[in-house]
């Protein structure tokens, strides 16, 4: 398959997460690793209201296809899925969901590790949090 | 020469923009467009040190040369996940 | 929380694994791990035709419970479902899930990662692999 | 003492039950029952050596002693995952 790799504004609700995984999935993967980030309701200390993701979303897809090369180089599949929504989420909305599926599990999770951890240092994703005592963009 | 410059998070509500063109002196670096933005936009002061430069949609070092119709953009700190 | 877990033989089909999620998800919640153990078509060279899994159902859900104890001590969370279909299951059903939620990423899956790597070493499950040219009762 | 053996997997199909009582001498152990289902079901002869002995539903090594209402069970290779 040709990885699936996007920035969005629909949300990420179950049927989507759900709709990500059936499309990684294949007869010969015994594996599947999927790694969901939610908005938390405290960072830093604050009680967060809600959040803001910004993005480039075109060199945000470049830079994910980038991360897809990386993990087929290293584990050997191309059945990825990396999808960022941007616009404002509320507490307990989906951010990012990544899915990799692998004949073995060992590789699904480096792999999906690997995905989730480069995407945060790579990827222009940005990210606004809005707490009660007032808004801020934020690192990390 | 004429260079598109990209708003992004920060960047965008200081701004007010989401993308302009600059005319530039054919010898202008990322450098001396960041110097011009702080310039041009006191707001920005704050963030613009912190970022990193994409030049056509990938990382370069903060003097990179400039050609006709790039496209650039400074990346503040990032936030996916 | 208590800790979702479970030997069933009733499918872990799209709907069952995002029941999981969602009863292991919360608001402090920020990354969320599934692992989802699929039949694969092929094994040990041999072309699968299905699987039969067989259990000891009380002991298997007794040193689950041993598992989800040092999840919570190792990574403190008790926001863990892990659930393991007995019985026939076809290529590309899903056999085992595992869901994981914390506040961090990084916790998330080291402990999905240990759950899946210890239920293989220490859950009495057992796996009949039924091939082209033959059943037999296999180990891993 | 009575105890109750029971059965999985191979075994399940080996000995044909999922479970039977086992009426032994005070002194046995998980060894005893072991040559002891060995003789009686000559088709757990190539299991039977790799399994692992639960004892009331929780690993014990392979010369545990019994007692009465105990619950046995020879732990084949596992699989699952």
């Amino acid at each position: 398959m040709a990885a699936i790799l996007k920035i969005t504004r629909d949300p990420l609700d179950a049927a989507a997460v759900r709709a990500l995984v059936e499309a990684v999935s294949y007869p010969g993967a015994g594996g599947l690793v999927t790694f969901e980030g939610v908005v938390r309701d405290n960072a830093r200390g604050k009680r967060v209201r809600y959040l803001e993701y910004d993005a480039y979303p075109e060199m945000a897809e470049q830079e994910m296809a980038t991360i897809a090369a990386e993990v087929e180089r290293r584990w050997g599949t191309d059945h990825l899925a990396m999808v960022h929504r941007i616009g404002r989420m509320e507490i307990g909305e989906c951010s990012v969901v990544i899915v990799v599926a692998c004949p073995h599990r060992a590789e699904a999770f480096e792999a999906c590790r690997y995905a989730i951890d480069t995407l945060k240092a790579t990827v222009p994703i940005f990210k606004k949090e809005v707490a009660e005592d007032g808004e801020e963009w934020v690192e990390g | 020469m004429s260079v598109r410059i990209r708003y992004f998070a920060a960047l965008r509500e200081a701004t007010g923009r989401d993308e302009e063109l600059l005319d530039l002196p054919s010898e202008a670096t990322a450098a001396t467009v960041r110097a011009l933005l702080a310039e041009r936009y006191p707001s920005l002061a704050k963030v613009l040190p912190r970022c990193a430069v994409a030049l056509n949609r990938s990382y370069v070092s903060a003097g990179a040369a400039l050609h006709d119709g790039d496209e650039l953009a400074f990346i503040p700190p990032l936030g996916g996940g």
